[in-house]
């Protein structure tokens, strides 16, 4: 048992945390990048390229770096800790996951080396309106006609879709099941908007769309399921990079600011609750931690046990913290202008992604006669 | 002991209900219910239509437009307000600075500003907070010195809600340097927002809208004649203002309206069937009635000056519960919040899910402004309990 | 409306006011009357008899006082301000109240009489072991004879079983639906033990004991729900005086008690708690009024939801307070000499007895969908 | 990073959880599996067993009975000795009194305390606390007056746990009145408990229990041998004392074992199926999964002498756990759980549901001994956020 990053890991977090922190650390760069589409810096997503860090996960003869859930969620704490909006977790985690779990050769070769070179940016089409966090489609349809697929239906919200130059789909198979096309956008109506937290999202409308089916076809409803769960585990992971930014944050203006002729450090009421908080981002990391270490060689049911723990872990911590963060720093979070309030935005967007606490403890909760106790080493 | 309404009081709540309903049009109405942003106008001709049938400032003296209402009908005539997506007369007109003008101001005073602040003629902003003094609103440092018959203003205000709309401002400016205590030494000033020398900045919250403002002060040049009460006395005006209100101090039936709308859209998307958030449901619904009845209490409370200790409860948990009710939202809305910066054509979620965030958002001030719930606690604290 | 007490009112809170408060003022002596069975002071119940308030809810005609909802609330605050030992809730309210709901005018009379008069005990047997808070029996089961009626089986836990004189039990009845019936103790086996908060309990076993039906016989649930519903919101207003008091002697410590050379008032982090513990309070006993206005002239519907809500709220309170006042005053709290954490122990054993928070909760989750808003004026 | 014990470590954990499952009789695992109070010698007999496995005193240097484990190995005896309900050998010997006097304590000390302190045939009780030295440790006032070779000892413990059992006794004492500050001055004494002047007080609590004791030094004679280490360091010893243990901070394997059989009660209670009851059970095991694998990056963490600032997490959160668990199980065991006075003979409730409130109470001192959770919360704003 080791809960340490190898000299290896600790390069590549250093890497990435230069680069990061060069481009957003300032926080005023990162508000001056979401502000104009596609919501994020095409330099700082080259740069991202280069580093390897858009091929991290995918196979090296996919043309990635073929490395492990522990190297994407160090680059994923570092996205969260500077807020940085390229789309790491829907691009590369999420779409490019599903592709390298389910794609042919061909076709991980012709999408997933242009999204590691940064010349392509793709994205999943899952959501649709009115729906939830299933792994399930049912308002995008596939048809087979001879030779071909097309697909009919809305998708909605779809992260990056605007922006993206492939489209992952997922649709509702005539034989029943939820079946994954890869779609070119040209065939396609979109409409993209700013999500709060500066992200981007979009309608993607399907009217008879040319589709491929991603490698055989069929039902790939647990494809996308262990897709989901390991971005959950991933995005617990950013963040953790969001809410200890938002801790230091919030010690830091404790210390230096004054009321009552006093810096705010000397009123124990607040002071005992940023005890709370760090109490709150600890378990949070112990959890996350372990999801990651599981979601390496566990079954599909241990990843998905594994990532309904974090992210409910996870949910409740970035409440917490992202409510009290504000609350601690007073009138001057709730401004645009200063950052700790954009870190409660994103937190609450990446929970409403990919599935809220209530969901991921009625989960756990329904399955909760199914053992004694959780036993965390295999 | 009674629960019911006399028969007068029924009565009055079935006028209010008829009223607010049948004469505020339909389309304002609407917005509030959808929780969408107001334009100015829409404020001022909601007030317009109010003040038209006296019920825009019924707390004020009786001269200046005010009803003779028992604090029960005064909490009757606001839930029913709310009840009807009717938006609230503005705060800094009709109970900030209207009240403070009819108890303290002159004669003068009284005749130029009350009638047009009652019908929202004047838009009053309000100057109390600065960037160095916030829960410590004493420590502020505008300053307006005597230069003849005029008060020099400088420094900056903050935090100025809706300032943009803003024709006057009523500041606490610090009047005397040298007092001993720093409550001391403040005055109560009217500036009109168009003097030069007055510049209004936008501040961008983090739910992207513009809601409040800083508003800086170069050498403006202030009539002695806006000076409200005596010079030095304005921090006793200013807690007269914010102590005065025993009706409306948590917006309690704006909260059950939303619970209630969430229901609905809790319903339609097929989750209020989870027991979970059914618990929530309940949980919320249950505070809200504890609260509602908390203010109640208050209100019936027979009036012997002092106000009922349970009232500080009521900010408190207020907006605890307003906060509350704005997170559930957005779980119901689930990931179609995401589509907050979509407009109704560019996307096809619903209007309320489109908003969940921004609202759960921009509510986070709610414990923040108008005095913190830290600072609620201390009052309680100190006030209450004696600790 | 008027929260307020009129001047009858006021006298007889008075009253038993200084009854109670000359008893039990002095937590010695209270702990003294717990010590030794029948867990409670025969010569205050007695003193209670001649003020009325044994009698307080039962009809002129029944030897009562005729009072209502509000009378009872009051004295059952007072009862749990003391911590007085004497069973008002068990006997008075839930016993006596089943008989006064449906017994015959000669049982009335017959049992009501001497129970006014402090001369018989009656208790309540309706809880069964394994079971929780329904309305009805199961476990209890009766049997028609002839020209009699005989039951079998336990019931457990009876609070004051071992003491009472009367008997009513609750009974499966051969033809379906649960009655009630009057049993002379002297047929059943009983085994009576003190509960942790110093009230006492017993197991009564019937084997074929002779029991007479409560009335005119036939399924009592309703009867006993609504029975159960106005002792629940009594019991409110017990816990409610027992939180008043300690969150007074949370307070008095904290202004008296000094660490670090200060008095704890010096700690902004526990003065705020105690903010809190009071925000709690109020809440509380604003919906228990409001649950007994409810009560005095509600249909039995309307009485079960205010119960719930009332009982869900104090639930939430008496945990928070209860905690909250031992973990304030720290080690002292946890000794048996010291007045608060009694309190606690009573607020549990109360919940328990009628019902838990999370009892409610479901209750007032399952009908949720039933109403837009609650409106509490009429 | 690796979750996969080493094959080393798993043969460790398969070892001991054999021999705890093996060789402690089964009596006294059932005892503690029910939660009942476990009698001197239950305490004794089961700490005997493991001394003479070598497993009482792990922590110890080797010389004296300790095993040169890694922390995650002592981790793993401590977790498992929980999971198979074994008694942890007795805190005031095996963590507190046993670490000093073998790190400061003489070599006539070690000789003479060790041994028996490891076999517990001395029990030895902890005499910190006094009435007015709670939190504020420091400000104690028990004096020790040096009168030739002896000392002389007055004044008053309390919260002495299991002190009725206690043969021994150590002390801090104040044997430098004078000194500038309150933590000089003090020094670490071991008291024979049998000494004349020596008296023991029962202290009843809530849950009726008898646990903790007052003990009144009256003229104590205590030979001057019998002082640890240097005369008014006493303070160090004792922040070492209470600093000693990265293991076993918080009761992570017994809470767990607690919530697994609660679930056992529920589902047999048909209260399992209740999705209210069913999300608190998933809710709490998620947070003490949480707490273990904190506990666990706590004991992997390299050894740089420095504890990892996680570990302050592991009481305050530990404690809370422990305390919500038992308020769960009184939830479950609903209104039987008045039946807590009856003995098995008198009640047809179960055993565990007899307990259940009882327990409840005891566990509410969990938060407030041993450095309550508002200490704790001070060491993290303090010591980890530098507030």
């Amino acid at each position: 048992m080791n809960f340490e990053y190898d000299d290896e890991q600790e390069a590549l977090r250093d890497s990435v945390k230069a680069l990061l922190g060069k481009a957003y650390g300032d926080f005023e760069q990162r508000r001056k990048a979401v502000d104009a589409d596609p919501g994020f810096d095409d330099s700082t997503w080259r740069r991202l390229a280069e580093l390897g860090v858009l091929g991290l996960p995918f196979a090296e003869e996919s043309g990635g770096m073929g490395a492990g859930p522990v190297e994407v969620s160090l680059v994923a704490e570092e996205v969260g800790r500077v807020l940085a909006p390229e789309p790491f977790l829907a691009t590369v985690v999420l779409a490019g996951g599903l592709v390298e779990a389910a794609g042919s050769d061909e076709q991980k070769a012709a999408v997933l080396g242009p999204l590691a070179e940064g010349e392509s940016v793709v994205a999943f089409a899952h959501l649709e309106p009115g729906g939830r966090w299933s792994p399930t489609a049912t308002a995008v349809t596939a048809t087979s006609s001879g030779d071909g697929w097309a697909l009919d239906g809305v998708k909605e919200p779809v992260p990056h879709g605007a922006r993206a130059d492939v489209l992952v789909v997922s649709a509702a198979l005539p034989s029943g099941g939820t079946g994954l096309f890869l779609v070119d956008p040209a065939g396609t109506e979109r409409s993209g908007y700013a999500v709060h937290d500066g992200s981007r999202a979009a309608r993607v409308t399907f009217s008879g769309t040319a589709a491929t089916p991603l490698g055989d076809g069929g039902d790939a409803t647990a494809t996308i399921a262990t897709a989901l769960d390991r971005t959950r585990i991933a995005a617990c992971h950013q963040a953790l990079g969001a809410m200890s930014f938002q801790l230091g944050a919030t010690t830091s203006y404790l210390t230096s600011r004054k009321q009552f002729g006093v810096t705010l450090n000397t009123f124990q009421a607040l002071t005992f609750r940023a005890a709370d908080m760090y109490v709150s981002l600890e378990l949070a990391r112990s959890l996350t931690l372990w999801a990651t270490l599981v979601s390496i060689a566990g079954s599909p049911e241990e990843i998905a046990d594994a990532a309904a723990r974090a992210s409910l872990q996870v949910s409740k911590a970035s409440r917490h913290i992202g409510q009290e963060a504000i609350q601690l720093h007073g009138g001057i979070g709730m401004t645009a202008e200063y950052a700790v309030g954009h870190y409660t935005s994103h937190l609450t967007a990446l929970e409403h992604w990919l599935g809220d606490g209530r969901f991921h403890l009625s989960t756990l909760a329904s399955c909760i006669g199914d053992h004694d106790e959780v036993d965390p080493i295999p | 002991m009674r629960l019911e309404l006399s028969a007068e009081d029924a009565a009055f709540r079935e006028e209010m209900r008829t009223f607010f309903t049948t004469q505020v049009p339909q389309e304002i109405r609407d917005a509030v219910a959808s929780r969408r942003e107001l334009s100015k106008d829409d404020i001022v001709r909601s007030q317009r239509i109010l003040n038209a049938a006296g019920l825009a400032v019924p707390g004020w003296t009786v001269e200046w437009g005010g009803r003779d209402w028992t604090p029960l009908q005064r909490h009757i005539w606001h839930e029913e307000m709310q009840r009807a997506c009717v938006p609230i007369p503005l705060a800094f007109n009709a109970s900030m600075v209207g009240p403070v003008i009819a108890t303290f101001g002159s004669q003068e005073q009284k005749e130029r500003f009350l009638p047009p602040t009652a019908n929202l003629d004047i838009w009053w902003s309000q100057g109390f907070s600065e960037p160095d003094a916030g829960s410590d609103l004493a420590s502020l440092r505008t300053t307006a010195v005597r230069q003849g018959d005029e008060w020099v203003v400088n420094g900056q205000k903050t935090w100025t809600t809706l300032g943009q709309h803003g024709d006057w401002i009523f500041c606490l400016v610090r009047t005397d340097p040298d007092a001993p205590k720093k409550q001391q030494g403040i005055s109560f000033l009217l500036v009109d927002m168009t003097s030069p020398g007055v510049t209004v900045r936008p501040i961008q919250l983090i739910d992207g809208g513009h809601e409040v403002n800083e508003v800086w002060f170069e050498d403006v040049r202030v009539p002695a004649a806006n000076l409200v009460g005596e010079e030095n006395k304005g921090w006793d005006y200013a807690k007269f203002l914010l102590g005065n209100e025993r009706v409306g101090v948590a917006p309690v039936g704006q909260t059950k309206r939303v619970l209630a709308q969430a229901k609905e859209w809790a319903r339609a998307g097929g989750v209020l069937d989870d027991p979970l958030v059914a618990a929530q449901f309940a949980d919320l619904e249950n505070d809200l009635l504890a609260l509602e009845l908390t203010a109640l209490r208050v209100v019936a409370h027979s009036a012997d000056g002092k106000p009922h200790p349970a009232s500080s409860v009521l900010k408190l948990k207020g907006t605890v519960l307003q906060q509350a009710v704005s997170e559930l939202v957005v779980d119901i809305a689930g990931p179609a919040s995401l589509a907050s910066g979509a407009t109704a054509d560019e996307s096809d979620v619903d209007d309320w899910a489109r908003v969940a965030t921004p609202a759960y958002l921009n509510l986070r001030k709610a414990s923040i402004y108008g005095g913190s719930n830290e600072v609620q606690r201390q009052i309680i604290a100190r006030t209450i309990l004696g600790l």
